[in-house]
């Protein structure tokens, strides 16, 4: 599946609240086994990302940009 | 979903379009709240929304006390910090000298339903033409979860350690109702932070205030649920859940009090 | 000569005060009734409308006061003001204030001198002071009026008039017209919510945390800036008056209408031969602490008169030059419906007292 | 009278018009150029009871008190305080009673006393309400301190829009006052 | 109607029988307030409940500034006069120490609606089994008739002289309604003592309210509208009818909360 | 030895002062959350209850502390408490219950010492009052507590006890156990509800105007009676310590905690030979002056060290032997986050405040 | 027409506020011409009281104390 | 150790748990009959960043100062501060670090610096939550102010109740720090 979107994740400003893993329509963010600097485990994105901006719009620490491929 | 990652540590090639960036311009820095804190989704959309409304450069903000005080320091918009509770009083006073300007405060539960009730109502009845944000998450999250005005029954704080009981604690108090009761009231609503839905939905009721506020409409007021994990004593992830049964059970979302329609634009 | 010729009006002095306060360019207004400080706001109710400004009923005094700090930190001359009680709720607010650093006039319409240590100590939260002048009559209070909106603005923070039933309810003719007192530095602080997303927009906190990207002194050293600042202010903001000091045995120190009193008194005694002299602090806060040094250098008795159970000697114990000639003869005297003064305010019987006091053996 | 500046008291009684009798005193005379204090002794709020007026009047800025210790003339307009025969009076000072109900017997020996029965007066007049007026314009009368027209415009502009109507019979009832005393007059 | 006068100076012969008295024994003296006043009405009929309801030496009250004040005097039960809108939380403390004494407060609209809304919501959101007497008569008749956040649209008081308006001044606060939809809240009605027969219910009223705390039942108010000639602007013999066109409109009489009923007596 | 037999247990300051509070007898306790003070509201909330009182959330302070003076009308030893902003919101009430006779506690767990103009002058209304105790650790907080109680009932009025961070929140190991006072006057005063009917029914008023069939003493009376009794408190309870002060050429004078860190100091700096003494108001009022005067007698230097900017150097100026020996060396400290003290308070820093200021020449 | 009730009237603490006069329903009260040491005119009573205690009910000032004659 | 007293300060970041061993250190003295006191260095609420506890235990009733001017020990738990060399840190005071994390190298001559890899050891314990209680247990054995009964009886009462599942691993945490010091003991 081509993904229609995709991310930037800022993973050093993340703290780990797993908002978004729960916000994401199609469930392509899971946790990280790693820690960032701060101690925190961080989203990572698989693909199928539909740029839906649902893990932007609940993230409180502003980890996330989000890109969309346009489907022209 | 594959086990492989997607990079995400930079921007994409073939470039993308940008659709939502990190934060909005008007947030200058990093908060130091807690994980799973509700109450800096509900600063990014009110920020945005000042954007939208073109109110960057035209309007006056009057934070209580509470975790989101710390907001000042990182919200590029005009503010007075203010004495706990009393921000809708400063508010009238900055409102009634610079009338053009979009005025709002930025309150908790317990600056504005217990340490400030009666600043809030009088505003509202006075039809005062400003806007007053709510972030309600039941607790005084600043001082370490004590119990407030809007604990529902039941929730477990510093101070109602055993749960919150009406006969030995008292029963839980809905503001927006209330205000919603007044003449003098344009609109009122309340809002969550807890889904993606919620947020965006939180958005435009903060919007349609501003909107009221713009058209000298009188008194709003956005009453936004807001996760506070730290004192609810549960995890950072279940904050939303907690949320929707525990609070909007008691606080059910939706429009309190419509302004009249007169938008052709949504 | 007609009034129109001399230019007097008749006014009651709350009535005078409050269009001195306009004349000042007082544009907002918000107050709770509380006698005697009612008459003011029932005046600026009537009055600063018209004036082009706003009175609000304010539902409480708490909602007053924080109303005026909001209309203050606009870069509006703002007032409010009360008494006893009313003033008790809103110290958390004046301390804000000064702290904040939001220009602001207090009208204190107190029922007596009952409330100096409230007015000169404050009873907020933090190291703030407010400049407090306590005029001794109605055309004093007009000018005194004018002064606090100016000091507000020039050291920006609250000020407050202290002033009495007295002050607030006698009617005298009045000479009304805008004094000036010179430049004031540019409002730059105030709020017009012009500089939002400029990464330095402007922001009014006791805290003084500024901006992530612009950031603040923050509490200890903008509280130690504050603190400064009243030293600075205790320095060159002192006021007093005093008469027949030079070569007196006995000064008489008394504030507001007391004085008033107090000078008539001496007046008389003087002109029967007795060595009697009198002072009085203009200002409660600064207390002019060397003025009294000078003023009681030569004398053996320094004599106390305030209506109250001597909270003003706190300050004279602190100054005068010699604190073993000090005696107190004020007290509490109240009205018995506890609104004004009682009976001890009273030219024959603060005669009484002086005379009595001065009779006794010196040091 | 002593000095400068004339005191005057008024006694009466909340509701007798015993303050709009002092404004009107003190008003007419800032119209006519003088300096002139009016202290009134309030007190409780919204009460019954005792209500007094003080007026000073000079032709220079005033050094009087608000509590006068002394006073050169009183004017007694309800016998409920009849009794009262003002301590502070200066000996010759100018007492004047309103015969219709303040007993004159009460008075000292030691004061210039002149009776009005002003209540009398005022019923005769069909404005009872009015006796205050007759009493002020006896006063005036009796001391020259203010003219007649000055009252009367002070009087005038000091009645609130819903009681304009009571303007024509008060500026009769201090006609009438200083009719009653003419002859009497001389200063105080 | 016969021109002829029957003698009152005296009781009659051959003896009646006494179906009213001047005044309950609980009265000590008379008050000073002002003609046509309709607090002393109030105070009577308080005074006369807590007779029938035996709870003479069994009461305290908590009386709020106003010209009420002065009845602190004349009342013969315990009084604790406390600061200024500050009577509903004096009393909490008085009732969580004593909970076997019926507690009641006595305050204005200015005092309960103005300087002390927030305690009266917050007690009755707690539950507090009080109750709490308001005498509304739409001023600050003790300091001379000012506008309070009762008064009525168009009222005329001393700083709203043209008459109050909404842009202006804003708009009266029905606080008997909002006291009524807040949970732990026993009974709330709204009487008058306009006429002999609004006395009559408003005295019922007043039981109604002693009986829901004497049951542990909750949180009472009873609003009773007051006439105040002096600060209305009006004659005396005008009040009633001022209060009915006026007041009686925006603030209608009645029950807003009724306790279950398990009285048989009435 | 274990704790059991030292019968020391670990607590953290707070909970050592609400237990000590509990042992005191209160029964009544309401409060608002504010930092440090919070902690005492959550273990009384807990531990009250359980001990068969009341603890409230109070909505507010200014509820709170009426809450309180509602409990302490009814002879219940009542408590509230708060810091800074707080505690001016119950300025109103703390006067009301100085003039309306009613006893209470307030726990004034300040965050740091810029708050003693707020403790010792109140800032109410009125001529009044408060015995304000400033322990200089916890074991001594715990001994003040119960004493709070005992003087509010024995003298019938709020009193105050000025804490701080360190006092809140440091855990030591206590003693806990009732101490004994000796008698007080029956509770006659106190509200029951019993005398209605009787024609002398009870009541609470700082106006103090009695039953029409049984008239009180009226305002002026009382006031003046309640003045006369601050008065006799005045001369009965003071209290204050004091080290190596008769032969010391420098006195240093401070409260609180910042006074068991002077303390600390010049016990080694007499180690090292220096002629410093120390001097401690427990009582802030009534200030200790007389005591003062004496320690103060022999001295060249008199030093003022609290983390303000010169607030009890008003009290010090009115009693040290010789004014012009006073020198300020304290100042505002404050910890960035606003809640504490910042570094001024510091052992080594004070010892340099102090070797500076007592080698400056003297008088 | 016998009268059912009477009253006894206090008139030096009347304050001539009228509603009692208002407040009878057979109307048998009408203010008085003279005036009472205050200065207040207060009511008089003419022929058929009921003794309903309407006038007492209403009034602030205590003025009324209401007799019933019994129709046995 | 310098007199009668001795002086610990713990370093580290919030939720590392630095107050609970503090809190552990401080009751398990006075369990054992000592005098102790806990200083913590609070500040904001509710908000990340450093953590520090300094306790203080003694013979007899302390005269320690609730902010201490030196300090004979210093636990580092954190490498977020593996800089802060504590200023105060007598000269021949103990270092106990983290060297999980910490870097020794950092620290001063003048110290006594003891490593153990604590976050290490806790994993490898199965409960890195624990790391904590492994320096405790380090400095406890290395120092004999408290013995592991004690702490274990301390930290267990001081356990909220979710989380008492956690006594046994800690116990044994703080029993495998001490085992890591064995022999390198003796007073500081
Ligand atoms: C007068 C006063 N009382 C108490 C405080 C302490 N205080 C600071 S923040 C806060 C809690 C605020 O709670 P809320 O408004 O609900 O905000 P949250 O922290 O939950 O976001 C309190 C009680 C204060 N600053 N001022
Ligand atoms: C803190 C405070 N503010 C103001 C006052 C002055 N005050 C006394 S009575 C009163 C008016 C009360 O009005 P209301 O409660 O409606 O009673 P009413 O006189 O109308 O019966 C006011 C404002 C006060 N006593 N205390
Ligand atoms: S943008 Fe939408 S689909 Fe993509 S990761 Fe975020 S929530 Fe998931
Ligand atoms: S919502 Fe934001 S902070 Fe929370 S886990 Fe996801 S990226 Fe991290
Ligand atoms: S305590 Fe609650 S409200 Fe405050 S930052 Fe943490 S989660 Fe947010
Ligand atoms: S002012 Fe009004 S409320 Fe007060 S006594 Fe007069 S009529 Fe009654
Ligand atoms: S008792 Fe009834 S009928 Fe008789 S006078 Fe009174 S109101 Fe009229
Ligand atoms: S109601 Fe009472 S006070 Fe009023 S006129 Fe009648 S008798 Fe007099
Ligand atoms: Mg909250
Ligand atoms: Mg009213």
């Amino acid at each position: 599946m081509a993904a229609r979107g995709t991310l930037v994740i800022d993973t050093e400003r993340c703290k780990g609240c797993e908002l978004c893993i729960a916000a994401c329509p199609p469930g392509v963010l899971t946790m990280s086994g790693e820690v960032n600097e701060t101690g925190y485990r961080y989203p990572e994105l698989h693909d199928g990302c539909t740029g839906c901006t649902a893990c932007q719009i609940v993230c409180p620490d502003a980890v996330f940009a989000v890109y969309r491929f346009d489907q022209t | 979903m594959t086990r492989e990652l997607i990079p995400t540590d930079r921007p994409p090639e073939p470039a993308g379009r940008k659709v939502a960036d990190f934060r909005p311009s008007l947030v200058l820095g990093e908060h130091s709240l807690c994980p799973g804190c509700g109450e800096p989704v509900a600063l990014r959309i009110l920020l945005e929304t000042l954007q939208e409304l073109d109110l960057v450069r035209k309007s006056i903000g009057v934070v209580g006390h509470g975790c989101y005080g710390s907001f000042v320091r990182i919200m590029d918009v005009e503010v007075l910090q203010c004495l706990h509770g009393r921000a809708p009083s400063c508010a009238t006073g900055i409102k009634r000298m610079r009338p053009d300007v979009g005025v709002f405060t930025l309150q908790g539960d317990g600056d504005m339903v217990n340490e400030g009730l009666q600043e809030v109502i009088h505003t509202a009845a006075r039809g005062e033409n400003v806007t007053c944000i709510l972030l309600n998450n039941g607790v005084f999250g600043d001082t370490g979860g004590q119990q407030t005005a809007t604990t529902v029954l039941g929730q477990r704080t510093k101070t109602s350690i055993e749960g919150r009981d009406a006969r030995q604690h008292g029963h839980p108090i809905a503001v927006a109702d209330i205000v919603a009761s007044l003449d003098g009231v344009a609109y009122v609503a309340r809002g969550a932070v807890g889904t993606a839905g919620s947020v965006m939905r939180t958005k435009k009721m903060i919007r349609t205030a501003f909107e009221a506020q713009l058209a000298g409409e009188g008194f709003s007021l956005v009453e936004i649920l807001t996760m506070c994990p730290t004192g609810w004593f549960v995890g950072a992830p279940q904050g939303p859940d907690y949320m929707a049964e525990a609070m909007e059970r008691v606080y059910p979302l939706g429009d309190l009090r419509s302004r009249p329609l007169r938008r052709g634009d949504d | 000569m007609t009034a129109e010729t001399t230019g007097l009006r008749l006014m009651e002095g709350a009535a005078a005060i409050g269009e001195s306060a306009i004349l000042a360019g007082c544009r907002f207004f918000a107050g709770y009734p509380m006698s005697p400080f009612t008459a003011l706001l029932e005046h600026m109710s009537k009055a600063l409308p018209a004036a082009g400004g706003v009175c609000i009923n304010a539902e409480s005094e708490i909602e007053g006061v924080n109303m005026a700090l909001g209309a203050g930190a606009t870069g509006a001359r703002a007032a409010t003001g009360s008494c006893g009680q009313g003033i008790a709720l809103m110290q958390e607010a004046i301390a804000e204030a000064a702290l904040n650093e939001t220009p602001m006039v207090v009208f204190n319409m107190a029922r007596n001198q009952q409330d100096y240590f409230q007015a000169t100590r404050g009873g907020g939260w933090g190291d703030y002071r407010t400049i407090t002048l306590a005029p001794k009559d109605i055309p004093e209070a007009v000018e005194h009026t004018q002064l606090l909106f100016h000091l507000a603005e020039l050291h920006r923070g609250p000020t407050i008039l202290y002033g009495d039933p007295l002050l607030a309810q006698t009617r005298v003719g009045v000479h009304l017209r805008r004094i000036e007192f010179g430049e004031l530095p540019p409002r730059d602080w105030a709020l017009d919510g012009t500089t939002g997303g400029s990464g330095h927009s402007r922001q009014v906190w006791t805290w003084a945390m500024g901006k992530a990207t612009d950031p603040g002194p923050g509490p200890d050293r903008h509280w130690r800036d504050v603190a400064a600042k009243f030293d600075r202010i205790a320095e060159t903001e002192q006021r007093s008056e005093s008469g027949y000091v030079e070569d007196a045995d006995t000064v008489v120190v008394s504030f507001g209408s007391a004085a008033k009193f107090v000078e008539y008194v001496v007046e008389e005694l003087r002109a029967e031969g007795h060595r009697i002299g009198w002072f009085r602090p203009i200002t409660l806060w600064p207390f002019p602490g060397p003025a009294l040094a000078a003023a009681t250098r030569g004398a053996r008795r320094v004599l106390v008169f305030e209506l109250n159970a001597g909270q003003m000697l706190d300050d004279v114990r602190q100054y005068a030059h010699d604190r073993s000639a000090i005696r107190f003869i004020g007290g509490v005297s109240i009205h018995e419906s506890g609104l004004a003064y009682g009976p001890l305010l009273d030219a024959p019987r603060i005669r009484e007292r002086i005379l009595a006091a001065a009779a006794e053996g010196g040091r | 009278m002593s000095g400068p500046e004339t005191a005057v008291v008024i006694f009466g009684i909340g509701g007798q018009g015993v303050q709009l009798i002092g404004k009107t005193l003190a008003l007419a005379a800032t119209d006519a150029g003088k300096h002139a204090m009016l202290a009134a002794d309030y007190g409780g709020e919204m009460r019954g009871g005792p209500s007094n007026a003080s007026v000073v009047i000079g032709a220079a800025p005033l050094r009087a008190l608000p509590i006068l210790p002394a006073v050169d003339a009183a004017i007694v307009a309800n016998h409920k305080f009849s009794g009262v025969v003002p301590e502070r009076l200066r000996p010759g000072g100018l007492l004047l009673l309103n015969s219709s109900i303040v007993d004159a017997t009460a008075a000292g020996e030691t004061h210039r006393v002149v009776e009005v029965p002003a209540t009398g007066m005022a019923t005769e007049l069909g404005a009872p309400q009015a006796a205050g007026f007759i009493l002020l314009g006896a006063f005036a009368g009796l001391t020259g301190l203010v003219d007649h027209d000055h009252l009367v415009a002070a009087m005038t502009s000091l009645l609130p829009p819903y009681r304009r109507q009571h303007a024509a019979t008060n500026a009769a009832a201090l006609k009438a006052g200083a009719a009653a005393v003419a002859g009497a007059g001389a200063a105080i």
